[in-house]
């Protein structure tokens, strides 16, 4: 039941924002979000699924027996740590938006709380249809969140947003329906189970039948990803969405394209993985450092934040195709760094924004005179972000890069992609360093600089709600940075499970690949 | 042959026509019209060979000389710059069109044709152009009208028209070998023969013209077929035995028959729609002379208007 | 044997099909080319006529009288259909004063 | 959450962190993690005492006391040092294992790596940090209650990372330390902020160190996959077994010291990666003398010690690791020579002598490497807080053409001659520390067999004279000769006496400090006729036997391992004489020499130094030398252009890229399609009825037209 709650009660909490005055929405989406976090925490405490790989939460209601819709919820530990992550992102969210969003109150909170219950459906999904209607429907929430509180080009960043990925996901929609009708047809009766989908897809689908489910559902998670030539909408998106939406866009809704990868991409269809990894490693690669190079250009800070999430996220999935538990461990954890310190960098750069009403680097720097906390939160994150050691981004980056080298082996779990990848990869670690230093640069240090016609005693240091905002991410950070242990082992069963078929796919396709190329 | 021919000579058919739509000059339409002609007798030539397209010699001769009547005249109709032509060339293809359907041996259908539409549909088109064209004739002095002159888009409804023919030119050298072989003379004594069983009273009076008296009840066992003759066994009022050979029902008996005993209540709605049309037709020719009206004085004056809304307010 | 001599006597289904279909054509071709509200409308009587020698034939292919009967039910549409087009069309004309169909141009978003 | 505690538990307990001979370590070592507690525990405090505004001194005080504490527990564990060693676990970090197998666990967490060499290290590190501590809080008075908290804070950062990069008990940690010292060496070198300069050179210091940083990932990736664990224990194990080979292909085992090599050059400010440290001066100068000379940067040298034994398997790569220290070396002092702010010409200096060290690494001598890294430590670090002292009293004056007669002013004295002492040892005047150490370089240099490597040693030669040159130019230009200052650009309030520029000397702390730095320094010469072992074979006293113990014995003086060539029956010689013996003549004349110039040019004639200048320039055929030494061989411009700017290029161009091609033609013409679509299909809604009515009745006769054509002609499958 802790399942049900904790997508009903989100949703209870925008209906009842809905019915209740507008100066009290506010108030009501932050006891929602509170009474969330709650849940998710009392979830993942009774939760007997850490480090098993079993499954929990379940609940199970039949709503169409003859077609096989069922509403079945569930989560193993990686879906957990996701829903735990959703959940704590939420609070922040509402309390950073706090004195930013001033109209349309109801709307705003509303919206936010429909959100959280579709980001949590995802995650909690066994079913199908479950994950594909929250998977769509985080669109909605998003697209007016950034329609309607957005900043100058809202309308057209947010129709992007929605068009891009929503194409994106029907195409995924064509490929996963193409396995329930051949699922149907062979056993005779719909199903729309995930694990019973999953079972069937790896052995009873040809490679090649494999390859295009792939492509169809690389097409939709690629887009929400994102992965290198489809990217485009992000930068534009991250742009012009609140900071709430910024934050939530970069903690929870990119991982729903990683987390598709890995709950559907990896179990589904792994001849086709096996035979792709290289060319989808190849694209994150590219992204990795295309993002980062365009990065050191910009000159909007949250534009440089956002792209820097192109090349971040392109690790991510450079981890999930290796294809070991180096890398997918890494993946996943990745997920949820990313998730917490880019977060927290959307939050900063929300704060600054609130005050000076730009995101230029040429007209606001070296805030460090005015605003130490703020600078001081700036510069934590940003190292967490560019990886430094002791701190969450370096023991996910790490993972998937050693997986990736580790990828190329024989052993226990052989891989397709290996050293030189792995090499290339690893100079985003430099570019990473570059891009964000140089921001750091100009907007923390150096003389200060203030926008033209700003009354210079008018913006503070950052108050105690914007710091309560802030302290529960840098726990995180440091938490995970120095007890990475807590989510490794806990993920650990899980991720055997994902990769169980791995090692005698690659070794069958290791195989009759190089007879192949032996004989011209 | 190929099956791609018929395709071929419905595309020429199509240029036919589209030459005798836009033909600027006599010798382009009338080539047109050869064209057209040709490929159409080319494709019926073809059809020739397909099954159950042969048939008694005279009544097929007659039947595709109603035809080619009846497709030149539908040219005709539609190439026609005055309505009135049209309407009249349509009166034309009606009675082709008759002709080809009493060589089909559907006589009743043939003359109800000629009476409703040629009688009195077309009469309302005619009263209803002569109206439209009077009020035409007021302004542009007997000349006809630029719409009617110039055809729109001519190419795209030509080749609309093609690919419907090509549709039905499909189903005809394709569809029809699949059906079931046509009614023979067998069929149609055993359809005269329960026809007569649904009507004992005409089998009665035919029988007692005959001298033989009919129980109702032995009518509907009594009647059979032998050869093509139906008869009925009876017992003369002599009280010999006989046989009497009945009059077989024609078509005008089966259309009826069936009319009032398969179709009642679709009959009653055909009346219940010519009655409401008949409504609407009045309703609405009489509130738009009303609007008409209204406008007529306002075109007259603005001060009667004026003096109008203002006793409205 | 007798079967299939009866049959001889049957005008081709194949002609009577291409009949109708020509002259649905030719109505459709009227009915799209022209411009005169009056003639496209004969253009749909035009089709009707198509229709009925469809019906017919097949109908005597069958010796199925349901054909007729409907050319009847045909007929009483077209002339409910005639009286209130025409009735429409006196009305539009009114208004415009021309039969053209493209001075009607509402129905574009 | 019970369970979950339990997982794991059960998990960390599957994975060895020690081996099990180690396994009897004794557990009550384990206050030896005081020695990263404290400097973090310090810089918390420091944190709150900045979150609270103090005005006082007390983040000093706290920094102090925290790496006094952190030494004497160094010491303690010195004392209580066993010579195999001892790992020390003191906090899972990561662990993965999927199998039992070798290549099947991933393990890496927090120990203590207690050998001799990480002694050696931890010992210096710490006391000259608690020194260099106290020396700054008099230093930083000026940024009281405004960046002194701060500047104490990343002190104890950086104590902190050194401390795990030194006592790390794998690779991940060290890594951990690594990007730990550089992201302190950032904080500090950026201490002021607001200065564009501090903040470009910070960014450029952990930039650069970034690509070392890399080539380090890169090589504990590899190391991983090629032995299967990142632990050193395990790792000489696995070395020693010596059955790696036979699972891997034979490149990784090749590659993997040059991506170390890469690591420590970066650190280490060697070619091609010295660029950040001179620039790195931006920082105060406690910090120049703390991280950058004293112990951050030997921090290449200490990785490559610490994983000799893999250099050894790939012999090139401790060639290349000689010839690019040797020529650091040369490179650093031609441009240190044509310096004139001294704090720059330090840090030249230091990127040569770093350069010695890594050359006696080359040359198969850890022990010289690691005596010199030991001295050096010393010696560089007064230098530099003479410097500073200097810097602190003539309002940032640090250009030795407007400083003279130091030793004559009041309270200058001590700074004079601790500042005379340095450098003395740094220039390798005979029986000084330097000259043992450098010595002990320069000899193996001639006895080691490798390509070259006899150019190498003169090339020392004549850069140890230069080294002597411009070592006691800055000083007889700075403290001999008559007194004369000009006041730097940074005029406190204290210094401005009714207009008239006064010095304020040294006061206690710095001068205590100096003193205890210098006297440590000349005592520096004392460990190399110390020995606490008796084993015959083992030559170069206290540091040799502390190196002995580690990683890196293969390289003190006899050790016979088969690695080491030419030790032995076959020595070489240099003019007849066994190089060790001949050396102390060598290189004390050569370091004579260039002290005579130096008084030459810089005390007697200080006229004739600028006529040899401007001779110089004027002659075209040799003009170019001094003005490319002393705009630095113009490397930062030819980094500038071949690297940052083709990037910068390359950067703006893929932005262009991405907003025009991928987003503008890509992206939004496949959204355009169906906006294309429709207009072309607009025409046909006119709202004319028969438009409509050809669209209806054209696509029903199309649909009719293509079942029946696919129903006639079988095709996509249909029935023929």
């Amino acid at each position: 039941m802790l399942s049900v709650l904790l997508m009903v009660v989100p949703l209870a909490g925008a209906i009842v924002i809905m019915l209740a005055p507008a100066r009290a929405a506010r108030g009501i989406a932050m006891i929602a979000t509170l009474a969330g976090a709650g849940i998710a925490v009392a979830a993942a405490t009774n939760f007997d699924g850490w480090g098993t790989g079993g499954w929990g939460l379940e609940f199970q209601s039949e709503l169409l027996p003859t077609l096989g819709i069922t509403l079945t919820l569930g989560a193993d530990s990686v879906s957990l740590m996701l829903i735990l992550l959703t959940a704590l992102l939420m609070p922040l969210a509402v309390l950073g938006s706090w004195t930013a969003v001033t109209t349309r109150l109801r709307e705003y909170y509303g919206w936010m709380l429909v959100l959280s219950t579709a980001m949590i459906g995802v995650f909690l999904a066994r079913d199908l249809l479950v994950f594909y209607i929250c998977f769509e429907f985080t669109l909605v929430p998003m697209y007016f969140l950034i329609a309607i509180y957005g900043s100058g080009n809202r309308a057209w960043a947010s129709l992007k947003f929605f068009i891009y990925t929503f194409l994106g996901s029907l195409i995924a929609l064509a490929g996963l329906l193409y396995v329930v009708w051949q699922h149907a047809a062979v056993a005779g009766a719909w199903s729309f189970s995930i694990p019973e989908l999953a079972a069937f897809a790896s052995t009873g689908l040809t490679s090649v039948e494999q390859a295009w489910i792939l492509l169809a559902l690389m097409a939709g998670f690629a887009v929400k990803i994102p992965l290198f030539p489809v990217h485009t909408w992000l930068p534009l998106a991250h742009t012009e969405a609140p900071t709430a939406g910024s934050v939530l866009l970069a903690g929870v809704l990119l991982k729903l394209g990683t987390y598709g990868l890995y709950r559907f991409v990896l179990p589904m269809v792994p001849a086709a993985v096996v035979e792709w990894a290289p060319l989808i490693a190849v694209l994150s690669i590219i992204g990795i450092l295309y993002a980062a190079l365009i990065c050191w250009v910009q000159t909007d800070v949250k534009k440089l934040v956002a792209y820097s999430s192109v090349s971040h996220l392109g690790f991510c999935v450079l981890g999930l195709v290796a294809l070991n538990p180096l890398g997918l461990q890494g993946s996943v954890l990745y997920m949820i760094n990313h998730g917490l310190s880019t977060g927290a960098l959307f939050f900063l750069i929300g704060m600054m924004y609130e005050r000076y009403h730009t995101r230029d680097m040429g007209q606001v720097g070296g805030l460090a005179s005015k605003m130490p906390v703020w600078s001081c939160f700036m510069v934590f994150f940003v190292l967490a972000s560019v990886g430094l050691p002791g701190l969450n981004g370096f023991v996910s980056e790490f993972l998937c890069l050693i997986g990736t080298f580790a990828a190329g082996g024989s052993g226990a779990y052989p891989g397709v992609l290996g050293p030189w990848l792995a090499a290339i990869a690893a100079i985003g670690m430099i570019f990473a360093a570059m891009y964000l230093l140089i921001m750091v640069g100009k907007i923390v240090f150096g003389t200060l600089r203030e926008p033209p016609g700003h009354a210079s005693d008018m913006p503070s240091d950052l108050n105690f709600r914007e710091i309560v905002v802030l302290v529960p991410l840098a726990i995180g950070c440091i938490l995970l940075g120095v007890q990475p242990d807590l989510a490794i082992h806990a993920m650990e069963g899980a991720v055997a499970d994902t990769l169980s078929a791995y090692p005698d796919v690659v070794t069958g396709v290791l195989n009759s690949v190089s007879p192949q190329g032996a004989t011209p | 042959m190929d099956p791609i021919l018929p395709y071929i000579a419905t595309a020429g058919a199509a240029l036919g026509l589209l030459l005798v739509l836009t033909g600027r000059t006599m010798a382009a339409r009338s080539s047109g019209g050869v064209v057209g002609l040709a490929s159409l007798a080319w494709l019926f030539g073809m059809a020739g060979g397909l099954p159950g397209a042969a048939g008694d010699v005279a009544e097929h001769v007659f039947f595709l000389i109603f035809a080619l009547t009846a497709v030149a005249s539908a040219v005709q109709m539609i190439r026609q710059k005055r309505p009135v032509y049209s309407a009249l060339f349509f009166v034309l293809v009606i009675m082709s069109v008759c002709g080809a359907l009493v060589m089909l041996e559907a006589f009743f259908i043939a003359f109800a044709l000629v009476i409703v539409y040629a009688g009195a549909i077309l009469i309302t088109y005619m009263f209803v152009l002569m109206l439209a064209q009077q009020a035409s004739d007021s302004a542009h002095a007997g000349e006809t009208p630029e719409y009617d002159r110039s055809p729109r888009e001519p190419f795209a409804a030509v080749m609309v028209a093609g690919l419907v023919m090509a549709t039905v030119v499909s189903a005809a050298f394709t569809g029809l070998g699949d059906l079931p072989p046509a009614a023979g003379a067998e069929t149609r004594v055993q359809a005269d023969a329960a026809l007569l069983r649904s009507l004992p009273a005409q089998v009665q009076r035919e029988a007692s013209q005959a001298g033989v008296s009919l129980e109702t009840e032995d009518i509907a066992q009594g009647v059979r077929v032998d050869g093509d003759q139906v008869l009925i066994d009876g017992v003369t009022e002599a009280g010999d035995p006989t046989t009497v050979h009945l009059t077989r029902p024609g078509n005008t008996s089966h259309v009826g028959w069936m009319l009032v005993a398969s179709f009642p209540a679709s009959l009653e709605l055909a009346g219940v729609i010519l009655l409401m049309a008949m409504f609407g037709a009045v309703v609405l020719a009489r509130r738009e002379i009303d609007h008409a009206e209204r406008a007529l004085a306002r075109s007259a004056g603005r001060v009667a208007e004026d003096s109008e809304s203002g006793q409205d307010a | 044997m007798l079967l299939a001599a009866e049959s001889m006597t049957q005008a081709s289904l194949a002609h009577v099909l291409l009949l109708a279909g020509v002259l649905f054509a030719i109505g459709i071709a009227g009915f799209l080319a022209r411009r005169n509200l009056i003639v496209m409308f004969l253009c749909t009587e035009l089709m009707f006529q198509a229709v009925i020698v469809a019906m017919v034939g097949f109908g005597r292919w069958y010796w199925d009288f349901s054909g007729q009967v409907f050319v009847i039910f045909i007929l009483t549409v077209a002339a409910a259909e005639a009286a209130l087009a025409l009735a429409l069309v006196v009305l539009l004309h009114r208004r415009r004063s021309t039969l053209d169909a493209e001075s009607w141009t509402e129905l574009r978003e | 959450m019970i369970g979950y505690a339990m997982a794991i538990t059960k998990a960390s307990a599957g994975v060895p962190a020690v081996p099990a001979a180690e396994a009897i370590m004794a557990p009550e070592l384990s206050w030896a993690g005081l020695i990263l507690l404290l400097p973090l525990l310090s810089l918390i405090l420091c944190g709150l005492c900045a979150a609270a505004k103090v005005t006082s001194k007390l983040p000093a005080v706290i920094t102090a006391t925290a790496l006094a504490g952190a030494f004497v527990t160094s010491v303690f564990l010195y004392l209580n040092y066993q010579p195999p060693g001892d790992v020390i676990p003191l906090l899972d970090w990561m662990n993965i294992s999927w199998g039992d197998g070798q290549f099947e666990s991933f393990s890496a967490n927090f120990a203590l790596y207690i050998d001799s060499l990480s002694l050696l290290w931890i010992m210096f590190v710490t006391g000259l940090g608690t020194l260099i501590t106290i020396y700054a809080s008099e230093y930083m008075e000026p940024d009281l209650g405004k960046g002194y908290s701060r500047f104490f804070a990343g002190v104890s950062v950086f104590l902190f990372a050194m401390a795990a990069l030194v006592l790390s008990d794998n690779l991940l940690m060290l890594y951990l330390g690594w990007e730990g010292v550089g992201f302190a060496s950032y904080w500090l070198i950026g201490y002021y902020y607001q200065r564009p300069a501090a903040v470009a050179a910070a960014k450029k210091a952990f930039i650069v160190n970034r690509i070392g940083d890399l080539g380090l990932a890169l090589a504990v990736y590899l190391i991983w996959t090629t032995f299967g664990t990142v632990q050193y224990d395990e790792l000489m194990t696995v070395l020693e077994d010596g059955d790696y080979r036979a699972a891997f292909e034979g490149w990784t085992v090749s590659a993997i010291p040059f991506l170390l090599m890469l690591a420590a050059f970066g650190k280490s400010a060697q070619l091609p990666l010295y660029v950040w440290l001179p620039d790195a001066m931006e920082g105060p100068t406690p910090v120049s003398a703390l991280i950058h000379a004293a112990t951050m940067v030997t921090a290449g040298i200490y990785l490559v010690a610490r994983t000799y034994p893999l250099f050894l398997l790939e012999p090139v790569s401790l060639h290349v690791v000689a010839w690019v220290g040797g020529l650091t070396a040369l490179l650093a002092a031609t441009i240190g020579m044509a310096q004139y702010d001294i704090k720059r010409i330090m840090a030249y200096s230091t990127v040569s002598q770093l350069g010695y060290m890594f050359l006696g690494l080359g040359v198969l001598t850890t022990y010289g490497a690691a005596y010199h890294v030991f001295t050096h430590a010393f010696f560089k670090a007064v230098l530099f807080l003479t410097c500073g002292a200097i810097m602190h009293g003539f309002a940032g004056q640090l250009d030795l053409r407007h400083l003279s007669g130091l030793r004559h002013m009041r309270g200058w004295r001590i700074t004079a001659w601790t500042m005379f002492i340095g450098c003395l040892c740094l220039a390798g005047f005979p029986f000084t520390s330097g000259y043992f150490s450098k010595d002990a370089i320069l000899a193996e240099a001639f006895v080691t067999q490798g390509p070259g490597f006899e150019i190498l040693g003169w090339i020392a030669i004549f850069t140890a004279g230069l080294t002597a040159y411009y070592t006691f130019r800055v000083w007889f230009r700075v403290c001999a000769g008559p007194v004369a200052y000009e006041p730097g650009d940074e005029l406190h309030g204290e210094d401005d006496h009714g207009g008239e520029f006064h010095p304020h000397a040294p006061r206690l702390a710095i001068n205590g400090v100096l003193v205890l730095i210098a006297l440590g320094a000349l005592v520096a010469a004392v460990p190399y006729f110390m020995s606490n072992t008796a084993d015959e074979h083992l030559a170069g006293g206290w540091v040799a036997d502390m190196v002995h113990d580690s990683t890196a014995r293969e390289g003190i003086p006899g050790f016979h391992g088969d690695a080491h060539a030419g030790h032995g029956d076959a020595h070489p010689t240099i003019f007849g004489a066994d190089p060790h013996v001949a050396m102390y003549w060598i290189s004390g004349t050569v370091g004579m020499i260039g002290l005579l110039f130096a008084a030459w040019l810089h005390l007697w004639r200080r006229s004739q130094a600028d006529a040899i200048k401007a001779w110089l320039l004027h002659r075209a055929w040799i003009g170019w030398l001094p003005r490319a030494m002393e705009r630095k061989w113009y490397v930062d411009e030819v980094y500038h252009a071949l690297i940052r700017a083709p990037l910068w290029i390359l950067g703006h161009i893929l932005y262009a890229f991405d907003r025009f091609i991928i987003d503008g033609l890509l992206v939004d013409s496949v959204a355009r399609i169906p906006r294309g679509v429709a207009r072309c299909l607009q025409p046909l809604q006119s709202g004319a009825v028969q438009a409509m009515a050809i669209v209806m009745v054209g696509g029903a006769a199309i649909i009719l037209l293509l079942m029946a054509l696919f129903m006639q002609f079988g095709w996509f499958g249909g029935q023929a």
